[in-house]
């Protein structure tokens, strides 16, 4: 797959990422070459079932996959950087809570519930404080956590540091989490599934923050959901993701109003909210252990095609604007127009 | 803070007084008479009531026991029958010494307990878990009477690097009484060589008794610590840069405690009644030997006094249990 | 034996092995300086009793005590032992032996330096007669605490209610206190018994060195200069560090490792050829008076039939007993006395182990119509193994003439309850014949009285009035050759009666290290006279 | 209005009392359901819409005695539901069946599905034997499950699959009325989108009614035909769902409308703003308990709560901007 000459390199390019979790009853082909780019400035929604692979590819971006999987094939690039050649421990120190910053799901969970608030973040400050930050030192990174406090809305930022994680209230927590993710000045920001715990109100308001925050620090934000609701408010591009492959991709505006890829469609029109007729998909996502071969929808697809079971998989650029790619039979015909990645 | 430990001070009371009334019925259900005992051989049978009268045996059980109960409230655990010195002094002779083997024990078991299990469940699975497996299942499984023997025959006897028996040897001088736990009353004292003569009469006796409850110690960390990897926050710590190290023996570690912490609170039970043989084989004047020779002989105000006793330590230390969790824990703080 | 040096030997080597590769280089332990502290102390490792008041206790261990503490009017000397003037320079008897006249030795004092006076004699034996236990029991069926009266500052009457011939024998039992020190240390009319617990009144060789004492677990005493009867050796030893040892295996270890000088005397027959084998240690034989026996309660069907009861004495196999069990380190009691002490018959055969005879006196048993069939319990007694083997040999030996036996257990206090009532009293159970004074009555008289039913001497429930009648006649005169016709001819009936099944007598051991010279065992209990030590090296 | 309600329900309450604190202990008092009234039709979809701890749960578990309520009346088909005792109630208990959220913790994992559908039939005497066996195999072929299901376990099924049990089994005694407790909330879209067309399916055919509680806009405008929207305790709006929906009220029932995200890229551009967060029940501001994060705020809204005017036909609200004499405001 050749990049396509005028777009600019993307802060973090994902290609033919296959992920394999050796488990007791054998390998689990979890993630089967997927990909996923998301440029400088990008808001890129990550959006499938569960199941999909959305939350193991996002560990392999973190570089913390547990130990029992490997990567067999594909290629991760972030700022230039190859992450698949790092070790651990250079992830550790280089990458995670430097240049990649994380908020997770549930934020009653994310937090250890026996430290404070200021002395969990502050471990970050301690291993990643930016290098070209004027000042290192703890008392530095406590200030600029006051700042980041303030600036995501925490009431006292100052006495906020000394409080436990139990003593915020839900959404109080997520904030300082991104607070957490913010602080030493990453690139990126990757958010697994960051509101789903939240009630609509909360959600609402974590996502006008987040928003804010990436136009403001001029983030990429690599955003998983399993709601196109939230992709629609927030997102600029959109990745799905079924069993492991990435099914499609494209501008929000273009997927979401045209969705080209049969299982993008179905999950749109299985939104009750669309006010049209609702339709579920039939059967339920495969096992990992044993998917099926090709393009891993075609059994539950309502316009497979005796080809799909052999096709290999693969995302084809679509022609025309909004740039829009597709991994299906029914992309495959038109020819190389122009593959993406 | 306060308020919890006065809650668990009031707790205590009806805790004791039930272990009062099951003690002191136990004591009397065996058909043994003080009286007979306490009189000798030669005593005749109307000597023999004389006394038991004198004693107050004679009257109904539940007389006896409220008899024994306004004693108690007013701060008299009684006389033993053969010392003739108020038990309250022989407890303080000897209490201490069944406490700082008890300390000495627990403070092994953690030290020694806590890093195995962290690194066993670190390392699962792997050779040195299994060797670490085999250790707790084995020091769960040895009597503790032959582990000390063996101790005794390789570190004092074969070895002689180790004191066989006893608190001091015979001719040393006991410090000066401020704490009653003679390592820390000759450093009291400023006499560094003495404590640590003493400390290694501690090592031997608080090994054995320390074994199983290492063992202990070190399985139930090993699997808080494997429960705690798999929690949420493990994976953001990770996912955030965390490193390794610092996420396991700072962050990690400190919440599996808190399980492990509860474990030795009971624990101590253990060390309390693991006591009694470990003092009868090292020649430890402790409660053990106390207690069992006042069982033998019906000797009922030590016997009571004694397990009066264990049973406010047990208390006590399951008290401090609840202090260092709320330390550790401050949503449990939060609780009280 | 064999199991336990398996253990160590294997168990030493493999922790050698598994520790030599890595050595122990300057792991320098010990502390020169503490071990040196006691290095010229005699580090006594006997048992020591829960008080070192001498009256209120009176055992084995307290002996210990009680002889190097205080002086008694009498002590026992000479073998076998009898009871010859200590205290008492000249005793006067009346006639009809109710009134003895003690003159006291001038100049014997205290060890707060205040002398010895008749005062003294008097306020220590009305002590006695007052407190409930120990040794007073012994002197109250015939003596009031009135009937002790100093006649002169070194002059002393006791006067008896009647003639009591084991009287004198009984004189070694009472210690003579400080009755100035007592009195002081007296609190609400205690007898200054708390504080004599743990602390010494008395004008013996030794002293308590204050605040040593913890029951059962440490004594120190000193020597005390210018002690009136003088002290044998030349280096007498001037510090007694008292540190028994609880365990049996630490025990041992103890001693051959040096950490105490001498063990208890209880080491066991399957101990011995251990110690003796151990460089620096000797294995010392006390002989003893102490007789074991099987208590048989006469007053309950089937027991209370002679023919029953000799079957018992037929079967059980006493030589096996003593040689396998105790490896030969007794030997065989035919009758109620030690058979070293006068009194005892010398011709008594008594019985032997002889199933045949078992059978046919079963049989009569049963011909009178004796319940032999009903299953009989034998009490052990928790903690004494002893009592256990004997059980189980009487056990099998039964079963093989048809006579089943139960085995139950009971600790020492439970079964002196038992054996207060004559319907809770156990078939059969077993004790010692312990000595507390050397006289015939001290067994005998003291076992087959009427007036020993209900307590646990006379747990035979044994009713008899010609023997009663004997062994009140043998108190009451002062002629020996009486008695001892008297205690001859009672030994016999009990025998011809088959009253008890009567064993050995036997014989004690302790491990002694070489260094400890001029050891002797004491008469009565651990009673050894310290004054004749000396440590060599 | 037509029909007599299958279900009414006049002014339930639930509070729960609390004492914490060693040795001077405080009362605490969360009022879960405060004074909530409101009544379902025959065949009718109500839903019952609102945020966690605002007490729909609470309520819905109330109103079947899963928890006995303080105060309130509760009426089926005229019968009062809070004092049936013995027949009666069992009678109630069948024709009123819930579905949990978590069909999982519901069904007892030792069980056959046969089994866990059999049993209540026979514990209300409506089939037994080859009869109830039969009955079962329908029941799962009625919810889109094969009839080879009724040998397995629980643990055998997927997510959706074990809803559709949980359906069935309260289908086995024929209900009137299914209490659904976010029965969809805990599945994936795709299978969310499964089951609500198979209860959508259910009440047409079998003229069920059904409470739904769920705190997905979304969900209840496509099930609901009713809807009522609770905040902290209390009822704030209730009416029709396409005009509450569409056109709200009350300014909460309005955030929350604003705040559900909704997958269409031309609808919306803007992200609206929403102030401050839901207060502890424990302790709810004093008046209308939004109006600290309320636009519209009066100062009457702090004083007391609103009563509850009808200001147009069938739409009912709590809020001082609608006052009981003023109905013109609405439009």
């Amino acid at each position: 797959m050749s990049m396509p000459a005028p777009a600019p390199a993307p802060m973090l390019s994902v290609d033919d990422l296959s992920v394999v979790i050796d488990t007791p009853e054998g390998p689990a082909r979890v993630l089967d070459r997927a990909s996923l780019a998301v440029g400088a400035g990008e808001i890129v929604g990550l959006v499938g079932e569960s199941g999909c692979g959305k939350s193991t590819l996002v560990k392999a971006i973190l570089g913390v996959l547990p130990p029992n999987a490997r990567m067999p094939e594909g290629r991760m690039l972030f700022e230039g950087r190859d992450l698949l050649a790092l070790d651990e421990a250079a992830l550790a120190r280089e990458v995670r809570g430097r240049r990649i910053g994380f908020i997770p799901q549930d934020p009653a969970l994310a937090l250890n519930p026996m430290f404070t608030v200021g002395t969990q973040l502050l471990e970050i400050w301690r291993w990643h404080a930016p290098e070209n930050a004027p000042d290192r030192s703890r008392a530095a990174g406590r200030a600029r956590l006051i700042d980041l406090f303030r600036r995501v809305q925490i009431p006292d930022p100052e006495q906020a540091l000394a409080r436990y994680p139990h003593q915020f209230s839900g959404g109080q927590r997520q904030r300082v989490l991104i607070a957490a993710a913010l602080l030493c000045g990453p690139r990126l920001i990757v958010a697994d599934e960051p509101t789903t715990a939240l009630d609509v109100t909360t959600q609402q308001q974590i996502l006008s923050l987040l928003a804010e925050l990436a136009r403001d620090f001029a983030l990429s934000v690599l955003f998983v959901t399993h709601d196109f609701g939230v992709v629609s408010q927030l997102c600029s591009h959109v990745t799905v993701m079924y069993a492991g492959q990435t099914v499609e991709t494209g501008t929000k505006r273009a997927v979401l109003a045209a969705p080209r890829h049969p299982y993008s469609a179905a999950l749109v029109a299985c939104h009750p909210d669309r006010m049209a007729d609702l339709a579920g998909i039939p059967g339920s996502v495969p096992s990992p252990l044993a998917p099926p071969s090709g393009c891993r929808f075609h059994p539950r697809c309502p316009e497979a095609r005796p080809g799909c079971a052999a096709r290999p998989t693969r995302l084809v650029a679509l022609a025309g604007d909004p740039p829009h790619a597709l991994n299906c039979i029914m992309a495959d015909a038109p020819g190389p127009a122009g593959a993406l990645p | 803070m306060l308020a919890l430990i006065l809650r668990r001070l009031a707790l205590m009371i009806p805790v004791l007084l039930g272990l009062l009334v099951l003690v002191f019925v136990l004591t009397r259900i065996v058909p043994a008479d003080p009286a007979a005992v306490l009189a000798g051989e030669q005593a005749s049978p109307e000597q023999v009531a004389a006394i038991r009268a004198t004693l107050g045996l004679d009257r109904p059980l539940h007389v006896q026991f409220v008899r024994y109960l306004v004693q108690v409230a007013s701060g008299d655990f009684g006389t033993s029958l053969y010392t003739h010195r108020p038990v309250v002094q022989d407890l303080a002779e000897r209490m201490p010494a069944t406490i700082e083997l008890a300390l000495a024990s627990m403070l092994l078991a953690i030290l020694v307990g806590i890093p195995l299990g962290a690194v066993a469940a670190v390392r699962r699975n792997g050779w040195l878990d299994q060797i670490i497996r085999v250790f707790t299942i084995g020091g769960l499984a040895v009597a503790s009477f032959w582990m000390a023997i063996m101790l005794q025959l390789v570190f004092s006897m074969q070895l002689d690097i180790l004191p066989l028996r006893g608190r001091v040897d015979a001719g040393v001088p006991a410090p000066p009484f401020l704490t009653g736990l003679y390592v820390i009353d000759y450093l009291l004292a400023g006499n560094l060589a003495l404590a640590r003569h003493a400390l290694w009469h501690l090592v031997l006796p608080s090994v054995t008794l320390a074994l199983p409850a290492t063992a202990t110690i070190a399985r139930f960390t090993r699997s808080s610590v494997i429960e705690t990897l798999q929690k949420d926050f493990v994976a953001w710590e990770r996912a955030v840069g965390y490193p390794r190290r610092v996420m396991l023996w700072k962050y990690v570690l400190r919440n599996s405690l808190s399980a492990t912490v509860t474990q030795v609170g009971l624990l101590f039970g253990l060390f309390l009644s693991g006591s009694i043989v470990v003092e009868a084989v090292f020649g430890w004047p402790g409660l053990g030997d106390y207690l069992f020779s006042a069982i033998t002989t019906a000797d009922y105000q030590p016997v009571m006094a004694t397990t009066l006793a264990i049973g406010v330590i047990y208390a006590v230390v399951n008290i401090m249990v609840d202090l260092v969790q709320a330390r550790i824990d401050p949503r449990v703080a939060e609780q009280r | 034996m064999r199991r336990r040096d398996l253990l160590r030997y294997s168990a030493t080597a493999g922790a050698l092995g598994a520790l030599a590769p890595i050595g122990m280089p300057g792991f320098a332990v010990r502390d020169a300086q503490a071990q040196g502290a006691g290095a010229a102390a005699l580090r006594w490792g006997g048992n020591l009793s829960r008080t070192l008041d001498p009256h209120t206790v009176y055992d084995v261990p307290s002996a210990f005590t009680r002889v190097n503490l205080y002086d008694c009017l009498y002590e026992y000397a000479g073998n076998p032992p009898e009871p010859k003037p200590l205290l008492a320079t000249e005793t006067r008897s009346s006639a009809d032996g109710k009134t003895h006249d003690f003159t006291i030795r001038a100049g014997v004092k205290f060890h707060d330096g205040s002398e010895l006076t008749a005062e003294d004699v008097v306020y220590s034996f009305r002590r006695m007669l007052a407190l409930p236990q120990g040794v007073g029991p012994a002197f109250r069926p015939f003596m009031k605490a009135e009937g002790v009266t100093a006649t002169g500052r070194h002059s002393v009457r006791m006067e008896l209610q009647f003639p009591y011939a084991p009287f004198f024998a009984c004189l070694p039992m009472v210690a003579i206190m400080n009755k100035r020190l007592m009195e002081a240390n007296t609190v609400n009319n205690d007898w200054a018994a708390a504080w004599v617990a743990g602390n010494d009144a008395g004008s013996g060789p030794y002293k308590v060195v204050p605040g040593s004492f913890r029951p059962l677990d440490s004594l120190d005493m000193e020597a005390v200069d210018g002690y009136w009867r003088g002290w044998p050796h030349s280096r007498p030893i001037r510090q007694v560090l008292c540190r028994p040892v609880r365990d049996d295996a630490t025990r041992l270890l103890a001693v051959e490792k040096g950490d105490i000088d001498s063990t208890h005397s209880y080491i066991r027959p399957d101990q011995h050829e251990r110690v003796r084998r151990a460089p620096g240690l000797r294995l010392v034989e006390e002989p003893q008076l102490r007789t074991y026996l099987l208590r048989v309660h006469n007053g309950r069907d089937p027991m209370n039939n002679l023919d029953f009861r000799k079957a018992l004495s037929y079967a059980f196999p006493y030589e096996l007993f003593i040689q396998r069990v105790l490896r030969g380190t007794a030997v065989r009691s035919p009758g109620p006395l030690p058979v070293s002490l006068w009194g005892h018959p010398r011709d008594l055969q008594g019985y032997k182990h002889d199933l045949d005879a078992a059978r046919r006196h079963l049989d009569a048993a049963r011909r009178a119509g004796a319940n032999v069939t009903r299953e009989i319990t034998f009490t052990a007694l928790v903690g004494f193994d002893e009592t256990e083997q004997a059980a189980q040999l009487l056990q099998s030996e039964l079963r093989k003439i048809g006579v089943t036996m139960r085995i139950a257990k009971a600790v020492w206090a439970n079964a002196v309850q038992m054996t207060q009532r004559e319907e809770t009293s156990p078939d059969i159970w077993s004790h010692w014949g312990s000595t507390y004074y050397i006289d015939p009555d001290n067994w005998v008289g003291q076992f087959y009285s009427k007036a020993a039913l209900g307590t646990q001497r006379g747990s035979s429930w044994y009713r008899d009035d010609e023997t009663d009648g004997m062994l009140a006649a043998a108190r009451a005169t002062l002629d020996r050759a009486e008695r001892q016709r008297l205690y001859e001819a009672a030994s016999r009936r009990l025998v011809d009666q088959a009253v008890d099944v009567w064993i050995y007598n036997g014989m004690a051991y302790r491990a002694v290290r070489e260094r400890v010279k001029g050891y002797r065992p004491g008469a009565v209990g651990d009673g050894l006279d310290l004054r004749e030590l000396w440590l060599e090296g | 209005m037509a029909e007599a309600p299958v279900l009414a329900v006049r002014n339930l309450r639930k509070h729960f009392v609390q004492r914490k604190g060693f040795p001077n202990p405080v009362t605490v008092t969360v009022r879960a359901v405060d004074d909530i009234s409101f009544a379902i039709r025959p065949g009718e979809a109500f839903g019952l819409v609102g945020e966690s701890g605002c007490g729909k749960s609470t309520a819905a578990r109330a109103l079947l005695r899963l928890i006995e309520p303080d105060a309130g009346s509760v009426t089926y088909r005229g019968e009062d539901v809070l004092a049936a005792r013995g027949g009666a109630l069992k009678l109630l208990r069948r024709k009123l069946q819930i579905v949990f959220q978590d069909p999982y913790s519901s069904l007892n994992p030792r069980r056959t599905i046969a089994q866990t559908l059999v049993e209540p039939m026979q514990v209300h005497g409506l089939a037994r034997g080859a009869d109830a066996l039969a009955r079962a195999r329908a029941l799962l072929d009625e919810v889109g499950l094969p009839a080879a299901a009724l040998d397995r376990y629980p643990h055998e099924f997927s997510g959706g699959q074990r809803q559709r049990i949980g359906i069935a089994r309260a289908l086995a005694v024929e209900p009137e009325l299914i209490i659904a407790d976010e029965p969809v909330s805990a599945l994936d879209v795709s299978i969310q989108a499964q089951v609500l067309m198979l209860l959508k399916d259910l009440q047409a055919r079998r003229h069920l009614a059904f409470l739904f509680v769920s705190h997905d806009l979304g969900v209840v405008r496509w099930f609901c035909q009713r809807v009522a929207v609770m905040y902290l305790g209390r009822i704030v709006e209730e009416g029709p769902v396409e005009d509450v929906l569409h056109e709200p009220l009350h300014p909460y029932a309005r955030v929350l409308r604003d705040a559900s995200p909704v997958p269409d890229p031309a609808l919306r551009a803007a992200l609206p703003r929403i102030e401050g967060e839901i207060p502890s029940a424990a302790n709810p501001p004093a008046g209308c308990h939004f109006h600290p994060r309320c636009p519209r705020a009066l100062p009457a809204c702090r004083e007391s709560f609103p009563a509850t005017t009808e200001p147009a036909p069938g739409r009912r609200v709590a809020c001082h901007l609608y006052p009981a004499e003023d109905r013109a405001s609405v439009r």
